[in-house]
């Protein structure tokens, strides 16, 4: 009864026990490390959509937002207000849309006048090469800086005629419309908060 | 419901295991040389599939979660992958011996198959609830069947063409795999989110 | 502090996992009589079905549970079956040991050829094809069907003929039945002489198609002391169980289709070691 | 000396003649999928190389004492210890390579090449030599799936490790960094490296082919030599 049944349990349990003992060890030497990379890695790509401000307050989630009675479409994931020597300058939002290849997410920094500082992609996995390019080329995202227009932006294909217009990357018509849908929530968003200052 | 059908042909199609995410190519390699061995192995990884991801999942939201034990999930999730696998070994080895000898080397196989542990990491990702994570396993394992029996009715074609010496086996495998998994591609717009 | 509830997480489900796949296995034992499993590992695993079943597996099974004598696995020769005879407490028996000979000498150089076959490299192919390009109706066309089949590659093609190395070969019999032309034929290894042709033509007939056939014309037949050789429908066939090896034949043969295969026991591949 | 010799042969006998990616075709999940980037290559095998080394050396010393019947999950849980301790390791000291390999380095734990030696080697032989196993696999395989990205990145990006190569030799073709590349790629260098490491095995008397177009034939079809 003994060999054949709680020998082979015990071991496993002992083999169990002894690896899973090395790991904790290991990740409470690393634990904090990866805590203190994840908030540098963070704040890295919220200064790069809003360069001015100097720190970040803690990101209110989606559902709280709602709670406020603030205009939040299911885009949005997440918002980080911006501040600049204390005083909330404008907000970073995290926005997710569904793109060709799957969810494309992204932060939008938009300062209280409702100007957009700065748009990176944070994930995605557009094709290679064709709505990749919106990640990769600045060149699509540059557009959509400076005064949001009042109502939402719409994508063309040939040059924009004026502020409100984005030219979408060609044969990735899918992921542009995509990327402008996820500004425009955001503007809304920021819009409802900010009052409309 | 419409989520659902979403990820089912997503997992199917879109994201075919074997040949868009290059999980499980290990077994998809080495078993696609007769339909019906790729038929016993294809029915057995949906089988451990679907388990897996109810087991893997249930241990992960009421084990790892509660006490934040996030890391130590590819070390959970393993040792779930390897216990079912070798029970169900058993369990068939006595229940239906004829199924288990079709199986056959195969079962054992299966714990070190990527397409298991990876989906199980997957909705983890993604966050999937219980129902949608055992939809997803399920839909690998289609897709994962899908390709394999593709791939065996090809691989048993190839076996009478005048192949070069140094492409002989292997080599030649994986450039009709590589032709395959093209048509894959096009699948990729279909996500309807 | 930290360290004790991952261990304690982990480990028990180590522990569920542990008691449960050992009760399980006890539960669903499968009655399996273990001297197969030991029986099976001194088969040689092959899996050539000479002995008749589906596999090694097959064999070790019918060893234990049919009674099976072991002789019947050629490819292990001598020292498996009597390893198989004392496990299972059976007497050993006689076992004549048995290695292929291709019956033919017709290569590029002596076999004169009908017409150029540029297809698929496998003698079915060719044979389908107004029965081969060689001339000679009967004989090797070399293009290593046999070879493909043979799991112990003791088949060498060479120029265009099939020659089996006696050393490499355990006599599984996979290529005589491989070949489309069936002038493979299992020989006890100790038989010496062979009539390498197996072409049924008349001499003048045989002459034109190829340089080294047999012609019929029975000299050895007539020279044999043991009177060992028979003439079967104008080929000669040395019956090995007569023959003496004293080599009168081969020395009378015109054509030349007489070779002397003696094995030196020290060449013999130690499975097919001779009593 | 002999067990001098027999340890360089362990050694040697991952790089070459039984290369887990190009011989044994192990380890194809990951050989594949990471490869879009030399550097992820390099990155991969090194981690790989780690966790195949700790466990051939944990799993040779307790060989002995694991029952049959856990043996498969014991040896698995082994091995999941040390990629998670990668995972770790890497999330912390090296964030940028982590975020590139992503979902694939939990999948070293069901690498192929890892289980496989485990029940290969490691369980028939001392914590030594599984060891030097160990770094001859992983040596192989890293060397491996280097060439494999390099040869994707080239052709798939144009540049390689980053530094721009094929400036504007040719449009990089995008099709090698999509899946359907991959298998392209590794098809023909297995063929490539069947094709050298054949060389030495080939007899030079064996006409190839039966006398087809007369002996002309065996010479034309064999590798040009005189029949």
């Amino acid at each position: 009864m003994f060999k054949d049944i709680v020998k082979p349990a015990l071991v496993l349990v002992l083999v169990c026990a002894f690896i899973t003992g090395a790991l904790a060890y290991v990740n409470s030497v690393t634990e904090t490390i990866i805590a203190e990379n994840e908030r540098v890695a963070e704040q890295e790509s919220l200064k790069s959509v809003y360069s001015e401000a100097d720190s970040f307050l803690e990101p209110k989630v989606a559902g709280a937002l709602k709670s406020e009675g603030l205009e939040v479409s299911e885009r949005i994931e997440k918002v980080y207000e911006a501040q600049k020597d204390g005083q909330t300058v404008g907000y970073v939002v995290a926005v997710s849309s569904g793109g060709y290849g799957g969810k494309i997410k992204m932060l939008v920094g938009i300062d209280n006048g409702l100007n957009i500082k700065g748009i990176t992609i944070t994930s995605h996995n557009e094709t290679p090469g064709l709505g990749a390019k919106a990640a990769d080329s600045p060149g699509f995202t540059d557009q959509f800086l400076g005064k949001a227009p009042e109502k939402s932006y719409n994508v063309v294909k040939r040059a924009p005629k004026d502020e409100s217009e984005i030219q979408a990357i060609t044969a990735a018509t899918i992921t542009s419309k995509a990327v402008t849908r996820g500004v425009d929530d955001a503007v809304a968003l920021v819009r409802s908060m900010a009052g409309g200052v | 419901m419409k989520e659902l059908f979403a990820i089912l042909i997503g997992a199917m199609l879109v994201e075919n295991f074997v040949l868009s995410k290059f999980l499980g190519i290990c077994p998809f390699l080495g078993v696609s040389k007769k339909t019906s061995t790729a038929l016993g192995m294809s029915g057995a990884v949906v089988f451990v599939l679907v388990l897996s991801q109810a087991v893997t999942w249930l241990t992960n939201e009421y084990l790892l979660k509660p006490n934040k034990l996030e890391y130590l999930q590819t070390i959970a999730f393993i040792l779930v992958i390897a216990a079912l696998v070798q029970f169900v070994e058993t369990v068939l080895k006595k229940m239906i011996p004829s199924l288990y000898k079709a199986l056959g080397v195969y079962l054992p196989l299966i714990t070190t198959n990527c397409a298991v542990l990876g989906s199980a990491l997957i909705f983890v990702e993604r966050d999937y609830t219980f129902v949608e994570s055992v939809v997803f396993g399920f839909a690998a394992g289609l897709g994962f069947t899908l390709a394999l029996i593709l791939f065996s009715g090809i691989r048993e074609r190839l076996e009478t063409a005048d192949i070069p010496e140094a492409f002989k086996g292997m080599p030649i495998t994986l450039i009709a795999a590589s032709l395959v998994s093209i048509t894959f591609v096009g699948f990729a717009g279909l996500i309807i989110s | 502090m930290s360290i004790l509830i991952p261990v304690a997480v982990i480990s028990g489900l180590g522990l569920v996992f542990g008691l449960g796949l050992s009760y399980a296995s006890k539960v669903f034992e499968v009655k399996v009589d273990e001297r197969i499993a030991k029986v099976r590992e001194m088969l040689p695993g092959a899996n050539c079905g000479a002995c008749g079943f589906s596999g090694c597996d097959g064999m070790a099974e019918a060893i234990v549970n049919e009674g099976v004598h072991p002789s019947r696995c050629p490819v292990g020769g001598i020292p498996v079956v009597n390893a198989i005879a004392d496990f299972m407490g059976v007497d050993e028996g006689s076992i004549d040991v048995k290695v292929a000979r291709v019956l033919c000498q017709g290569d590029c150089d002596n076999a004169v050829i009908k017409y150029d076959y540029v297809g698929i490299q496998d003698c079915h192919a060719a044979n389908a094809l107004a029965s081969g390009m060689d001339a000679c109706h009967y004989g090797c066309l070399g293009l290593g069907s046999c070879k493909k089949v043979c799991q112990f590659d003791a088949i060498v093609v060479e120029n265009g003929l099939a020659r089996i190395i006696p050393e490499k070969c355990t006599g599984c019999g996979n290529c005589v039945k491989e070949c489309p032309k069936a002038i493979i034929a299992l020989v006890p290894v100790l038989s010496g002489f062979t009539v390498k042709c197996s072409n049924h033509d008349k001499g003048a007939i045989s002459r034109k198609n190829c340089k080294v056939g047999c012609i019929a014309c029975q000299k050895c037949v007539k020279v044999c002391p043991e009177s060992a050789i028979t003439m079967n429908n104008n080929v000669a066939v040395i019956d090995p169980t007569k023959c003496v090896n004293c080599g009168e034949c081969a020395a009378v043969c015109p054509q030349k289709c007489i070779t002397n295969t003696i094995v030196k026991r020290s060449q013999l591949n130690v499975n097919t070691a001779v009593q | 000396m002999a067990e001098k010799k027999k340890a360089v042969s362990v050694l040697l006998n991952g790089l070459i003649n039984e290369n887990p990616t190009f011989r044994l075709l192990l380890g194809m999940c990951p050989s594949l999928a990471v490869t879009t980037m030399a550097k992820n290559g390099l990155g991969m095998g090194a981690a790989a190389t780690f966790v195949l080394v700790g466990s051939n050396l944990v799993i040779s010393l307790i060989r002995k004492i694991v029952p049959d019947k856990v043996r498969i999950p014991a040896y698995i849980t082994v091995i999941a210890g040390f990629t998670t301790m990668v995972q770790l390791l890497l999330a912390a000291f090296f964030p940028e390579l982590n975020k590139q390999l992503g979902i694939y380095i939990p999948l070293i734990v069901v690498n192929c090449i890892i289980f496989a030696r485990a029940e290969m080697f490691a369980q028939k032989n001392g914590p030594l030599l599984s060891v030097l196993d160990g770094i001859g696999m992983g040596a192989g395989f890293t060397l491996a799936i280097t060439i494999i990205g390099s040869v994707r990145e080239i052709l798939g990006a144009g540049t390689w490790m980053g530094i721009p190569v094929t400036v504007d030799l040719f449009e990089p073709a995008i099709m090698f960094i999509l899946p359907p590349g991959g298998f392209l790629a590794m098809g023909f260098l297995v063929a490539l490296f069947n094709k050298l490491t054949s060389r030495k095995k080939k007899d030079k008397n064996e006409c190839k082919t039966g006398c087809g177009m007369g002996c002309p034939g065996c010479s034309q079809a064999a590798n040009g030599g005189e029949a």
